[in-house]
C-alpha cells in the first residue's frame, strides 16, 4: 500500500510531516550524508539573532534520565553570514527551510526577519519566544500573552510568509500564550520548546552546566509534550500545530499527529543517531501502510478521548 | 575530509588492561579510513537511559579480509562505560566514525613529542603505531597514577623502539618509571636541551593546561586532544565548544578535538 | 566517619532525612520486610479522604521513558478505616506519620484533619491539592493562589500538628502558590507531585490510561523537581521544603538537599525496588562519610550558584 | 503467607521454545517457596529504561544443592522481555517473588480442567507437575495460535499422563490438534457431560472471559490467574486492580493474581 505523506502547516504545504528541529540540525549543511536536508519535510534552522553570539561558557549539556539538559545560550552565526553563507548551498538542494528567530529585543525579531526578506528559499519564520526580554527585565517573551501578542504582530507585519510562534512549556498558561500568538497573527505554533530544569554537581556543589538553569528535552518530556500538544489542539482546534518533545520513532510520530499536530520535530534524536529523522520517516510510512492509513493526514487530531 | 559513516559494529573482543581500563575490538563489515587524534561516537545500548552516545579516540584500525576491526582503548568511569564493559561478546553497536580532526603527523627537524596522560593514551598509541611504521622519530611520554594504570606497555614500548625514540613512563606514586606528572618528565628533558618538532598531547585537562604552559614558555608547537562532553559528535548541538584566541566558541567535535595551543584561547581551560 | 543523619522540617525532627512517598508505600505495612517504616524519617500515607473511594478504572499506569503515568483516581480506604484498622499498628511500630490529606471540596481536607486529630500518633498533614476543586468548577485546588490560603488556613486551623502543602508542578505560578500555602500557615511545602501527561496508544488511537490524562513521575522529572526545588527554595529561603521527583540514590538525595530541601521523599523507586527508602539512606550515609560531611543538614540550601 | 523475598538471580540457562517464547531459568542463592500461581517481579536491567519491574507467573522452582532454580516461560513482546531475550548468561537480576496468591491445588469429587492459552501456560504448567507429583487428576487443556506456539509439549504430556488424565491442544489455525479456541475444546467435552471439580486457567483476557461465562454456564468452579499491568506487584501503587462483585477496586497483585470467578464483578474484563 502506497502511503500519502504530504501534510499542511498553515498555508505551507509539505511532502511529509517531519522536520529538523531548531537547535540540533545546524543550518541544514552538517548532516547532508545521513539526512539531507530536501528529503524532510522541513527543517528549522538554529535560532538566528541579528548579530552573531558566542553564547554561553561549558559545560552547556549534561545527560539525564532519559533526556539531556542544554544551556548553549543561542550561539548562532547571525542571519547575515546565515544568508550570506548557508543559505545559497540551501537554495541549490531545494530544502523547505524555516528559520529560528529570536532577539533580546522585540525589535531584533523584525530585524532577522527583514534580513531574511530580501533572500528567496526561506518557508517560514519560527519565533523562539522562551528568551529573555531585556527591555521587560528579563522575563520570556513567551511568559505573558500581552508582549507575547505583541511580538508576533510585529512579526506578522514584517512578512507575508508562513510565521510561527514556537511555545514555551514554561508559560503560566499555555493556552492563553497560544491564543496571544494566534491573535497576533501566527499561521501554526510549535510545541515544545525545553522545559526549564537542573542538574546538580553532588561533588562540587554546583550546578553541572555553566549557566545554572537550562532546558530539558528528549524523550523524557514526550509525555508532557503530547500533554501540551493535545491541551492546545483542543482550545484552539483550528490552529494548526507543529509538534515536538522526545520524538525517536515513527510511532512517536503516530502519536503526535493524533494529538493533533499536523507535522512533527525531531531534536535530540538527532543526536542519536544523524539518520533519525530519514529513519523515522520510513517507520512512519511503514506504520500507516500496516494499519491502513493510506493519508497521514487522517491522522491529525482524531485521538479518541473517552 | 575523509568520508564518516554510521557504522553497524559488533562486539568483537574485550580484553581488560588495567583494574578501570578495557580494550574493546569492534568488527565492522564495512572499511573505514581514520587518522590518528580522530574519534567515534559510540551507542551504549537499545533504550534512552543512557540517552547519548560517547565519544572515544580511535586507538587504532585495521582491516582483516572484509571486517574493519575498531580498536578502542576504554576507562570505566560511569553508566555508559559500564555497560560497554558488559556487553556480552557479539552484541550490536554503532559507531559513528571518524569525526573530527587528528595530528598532523608531519616529521620535521627534531623528532616528535607524544605525551599520554592516563587515559589520553588512545590517539596517541594510534598516532606511534603509524608514524612508527613511516619511521618518522618520536619519543614517547606515558603518565598514569601508578604502575597498574600504565596501559599498553608493550605495544608503546615497541612502536618507539621501532621510531628509535624513548619510552618516558612516568606515575604520580612513583611505583614505575619517574615519580610525578608526565609533564614534568618532559619539562626536564626540554630544560636539558632535548628538541622537539612538536608535542602531540591527550590527557586528563589540567595535564594539557600543564602542556600549553610548557610549550609557550619553550616555544614549541604543541597539538593537543581534548575532552568536552559531546551530545552530537558532528557539531549541531554546540554543546561541546572552546574558546579560540579569536574569542569565539568553536565545537571540539568538529574543529577539533585535535587543536593547536596556537590557536586556542590563552586560559582555554577556565 | 559518623555521620549525623537527623534533620528538622519546621518543627519536626526527623531521625533521617528520606521519607516514602504518599501513594507509592500504601498505609505503612505493605513493605515491612524491605522498608520498616520506623526506620524512615518519616512515611507519608496514601491520600486519604473522608470516605473511601474506589478510584478510577484500568489502565491506570503506564510506562514512559524514564518515568510512569498514573491515573489511579485517588483510591484509598478512607480517614476511618486508616484510623482503626493500620493506625494502631503503626503506633505499635512507632514510625513518624504524614497523613495526605484531599478532598473535593474546602470542608472535606478539614473533616480528614479532624478525624485524625482524635488519635495519637500522627505528626504532620500533608495537603495534596492536586486535586479538582468540585465547588470551583474542577480546577485544582493549588493552580489559584486565593484558594489555596484559605484551604490551608481552614486546616490550620484544625490542627497543631505539622502541616505541609505539597504544590502541584502544573500550577501556573509556582513561588506565587508556594507563598499562598506559607501565608495560609504551612510549615513546610512538599515539592514535586507529578506533573500532566499523557500517553498515547498509536494502535487503538486512544490515550493508554482510562482517564486520558495522567501524572508523569520517575528519574525523568528530577531535573524538573531540582530546578522548582531550587526556585521556591531562593524565593522563600525561611521556608522549609520536603523535596521529591524522581530520586534513585543516596546522590539524588544530596542533589535535592544541596537544592534547598529539608528532607527527601522517594516515590516510584519503591516500585523498581521495595528496600529502596533504606538503600537510599545507606548510599547518603556513605557518600557524607566519604565527602566528609559530618551533618546531613550542612548540605541543606548551599548550592553554589554562579 | 510465604516469605517474599527480593533475591539476587543470575541468568543460569535460556532456551527458546518457539519463534516468540523462550525458557528462562534464574538461580538464587536463597530458598524460595512458591506455589503455582505465584509470580515474581523481574527487573530488566540497571538502568532507568524500561524504568519498572516486570511481571512473570512462575514457571518452576527446584532446588539443587545450595542453588534455588526459578524457571520463567516468556514471550517477548517488548522492550523488557527483548532485553531479557539478549542478556548475557551469567548476568546479575533481581527477582522479587513469590507475590500473589497462587491456584487451590485441592483435589475434589472429579478431575481438574487446566487451561493454558499462549504464553497463559507458566503457571498451568507449575500447578500440572505439582498435581501430577500428588497423583490429583487433572486434564490439560492447552491452545495456541498455531503449532509452532504450543510450549512445552513433552512436559505437558508427561505431567498430564501421569495425572491420568488428557492432554487436548488446540490451535487457531488448526495446524495441530483441534482448530479453534481452547475455551471451545473444553466447551464440547462439558457438553458431553465431562466433569470437573473446578477449573484453573490462565491466558489471554478474552480466553479468560469466555471461560468465565462458560464456567457459569455450567454452574462450575472457577479460578483465572489475571494480567494487568504492574508497577509495584506489592500492592502499593494500586495500579492493577481488577473489579470485585461487591465493586470494590482489589490490586491484582496481592489479591490475586489468581481469582474464582465468582468473586469477580461480573463483566470485570471490560
Ligand atoms: C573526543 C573525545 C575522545 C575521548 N576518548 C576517550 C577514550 O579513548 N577512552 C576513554 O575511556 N574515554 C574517552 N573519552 C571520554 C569518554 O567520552 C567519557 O569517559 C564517557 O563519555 C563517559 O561516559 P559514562 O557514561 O561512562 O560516564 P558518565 O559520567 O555517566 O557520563 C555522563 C555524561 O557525561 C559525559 N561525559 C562524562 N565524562 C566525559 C568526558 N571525560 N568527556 C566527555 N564527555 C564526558 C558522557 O558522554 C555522558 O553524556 C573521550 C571524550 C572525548 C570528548
Ligand atoms: C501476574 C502476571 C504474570 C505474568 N506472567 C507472564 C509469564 O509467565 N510469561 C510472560 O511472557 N508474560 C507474563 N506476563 C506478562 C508480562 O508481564 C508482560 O508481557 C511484560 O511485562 C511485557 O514487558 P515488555 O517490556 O516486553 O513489553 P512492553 O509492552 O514494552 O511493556 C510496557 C509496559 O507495559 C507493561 N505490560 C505490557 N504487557 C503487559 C501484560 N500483558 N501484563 C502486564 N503488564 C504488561 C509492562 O510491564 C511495562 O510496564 C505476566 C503478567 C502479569 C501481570
Ligand atoms: C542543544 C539544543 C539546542 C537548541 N536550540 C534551539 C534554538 O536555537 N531555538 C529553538 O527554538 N529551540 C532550540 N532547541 C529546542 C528544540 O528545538 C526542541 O524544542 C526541544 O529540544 C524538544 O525537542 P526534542 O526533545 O525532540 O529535542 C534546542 C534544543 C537542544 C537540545
Ligand atoms: C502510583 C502513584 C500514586 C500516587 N498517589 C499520591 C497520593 O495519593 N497523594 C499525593 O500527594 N501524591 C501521590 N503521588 C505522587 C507522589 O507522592 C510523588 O509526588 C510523585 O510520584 C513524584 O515523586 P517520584 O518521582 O519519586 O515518584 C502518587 C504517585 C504515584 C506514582
Ligand atoms: S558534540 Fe555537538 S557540537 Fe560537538
Ligand atoms: S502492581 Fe502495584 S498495586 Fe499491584
Amino acid at each position: 500500500m502506497s502511503v500519502r505523506l504530504n501534510t499542511t502547516v498553515g498555508g505551507l504545504a509539505l511532502a511529509n510531516p517531519i522536520m529538523a528541529a531548531s537547535g540540533t540540525y545546524g543550518y541544514g549543511l552538517d548532516l547532508l550524508e545521513f539526512c539531507p536536508p530536501e528529503r524532510l519535510g522541513a527543517f528549522v534552522t538554529k535560532g538566528l539573532s541579528p548579530r552573531p553570539r558566542a553564547g554561553n561558557p561549558v559545560p552547556r549539556i549534561v545527560e539525564t534520565a532519559a533526556g539531556m539538559i542544554n544551556a548553549i545560550g543561542l550561539q548562532n552565526i547571525g542571519v547575515e553570514a546565515f544568508c550570506r553563507d548557508a543559505l545559497p548551498l540551501l537554495r541549490q538542494r531545494g530544502p523547505v527551510v524555516a528559520v529560528n528567530v529570536f532577539g533580546e529585543r522585540m525589535d531584533e525579531y523584525v530585524e532577522v526577519i527583514e534580513r531574511c526578506e530580501r533572500e528567496d528559499g526561506i518557508a517560514a519564520y519560527e519565533l523562539n519566544v522562551s528568551c529573555p526580554n531585556v527591555t521587560a527585565g528579563g522575563i520570556e517573551f513567551g511568559h505573558d500573552p500581552r508582549p507575547l501578542e505583541r511580538l508576533t504582530g510585529m512579526c506578522r507585519a514584517a512578512t507575508r510568509r508562513q510565521l510561527w510562534v514556537k511555545l514555551s512549556p514554561n508559560a503560566p498558561d499555555l493556552v492563553e500564550t497560544a491564543r496571544a500568538a494566534v491573535s497576533g497573527g501566527a499561521d501554526a505554533l510549535t510545541l515544545i520548546n525545553t522545559l526549564r530544569a537542573i542538574a546538580i554537581d553532588a561533588e562540587r556543589r554546583r550546578p553541572v552546566l555553566a549557566t545554572g538553569c537550562g532546558g530539558l528535552s528528549g524523550p523524557a518530556i514526550k509525555p508532557i509534550a503530547l500533554r501540551m500538544v493535545w491541551e492546545v489542539h483542543k482550545a484552539l482546534p483550528a490552529v494548526p500545530v507543529v509538534g515536538i518533545g522526545g520524538v525517536e520513532s515513527g510511532r512517536d510520530i503516530v502519536e503526535f499527529l493524533l494529538a493533533g499536530a499536523s507535522a512533527v520535530q525531531v531534536g535530540t534524536a538527532i543526536f542519536r543517531d544523524p539518520g533519525a529523522p530519514l529513519r523515522i520517516l520510513s517507520e512512519l510510512e511503514r506504520f500507516c501502510a500496516e494499519h491502513g492509513v493510506a493519508e497521514v493526514r487522517e491522522l491529525v487530531g482524531v485521538l479518541e478521548w473517552h | 575530509m575523509i568520508a564518516r559513516r554510521d557504522l553497524a559494529v559488533r562486539v568483537a573482543a574485550r580484553s581488560d588492561l588495567s583494574p578501570t581500563c578495557f580494550r574493546l575490538t569492534l568488527a565492522a563489515q564495512e572499511p573505514l579510513d581514520a587518522s590518528p587524534g580522530q574519534f567515534g561516537m559510540l551507542s551504549c545500548g537499545e533504550g534512552f537511559d543512557p540517552l547519548l552516545r560517547r565519544a572515544f579516540s580511535l586507538a587504532g584500525v585495521s582491516r582483516q579480509g572484509d571486517t574493519t576491526e575498531v580498536e578502542l582503548l576504554i576507562k570505566e568511569v560511569g553508566k555508559g562505560t559500564t555497560l560497554l564493559r558488559h556487553f556480552a561478546l557479539g552484541s550490536d553497536l554503532r559507531l559513528l566514525a571518524p569525526l573530527g580532526n587528528g595530528f598532523s603527523l608531519d616529521a620535521g627537524p627534531h623528532r616528535l613529542a607524544l605525551v599520554a596522560g592516563g587515559i589520553g593514551l588512545p590517539p596517541v598509541l594510534f598516532a606511534a603505531e603509524v608514524l612508527a611504521a613511516r619511521s618518522t622519530g618520536f619519543d614517547l611520554y606515558l603518565g598514569a597514577t601508578s604502575a597498574v594504570e600504565l596501559l599498553e606497555l608493550t605495544r608503546c614500548g615497541r612502536a618507539t623502539s621501532r621510531a628509535g625514540g624513548e619510552l618516558v613512563l612516568t606515575t604520580d606514586d612513583g611505583s614505575r618509571g619517574e615519580r610525578g606528572f608526565v609533564t614534568a618528565a618532559l619539562a626536564r628533558r626540554l630544560s636539558e636541551g632535548r628538541a622537539y618538532s612538536r608535542v602531540l598531547a591527550c590527557g586528563p585537562t589540567p595535564m594539557l593546561a600543564a602542556l600549553t604552559l610548557l610549550a609557550r614558555g619553550h616555544g614549541l608547537d604543541a597539538e593537543l586532544s581534548l575532552e568536552e562532553p559531546m551530545a552530537c559528535g558532528v557539531g549541531v548541538c554546540l554543546g561541546c565548544v572552546v574558546k579560540l584566541a579569536d574569542g569565539r566558541y568553536v565545537p571540539t567535535c568538529k574543529e577539533g578535538p585535535v587543536f593547536r595551543t596556537s590557536e586556542l584561547a590563552p586560559g582555554w581551560w577556565t
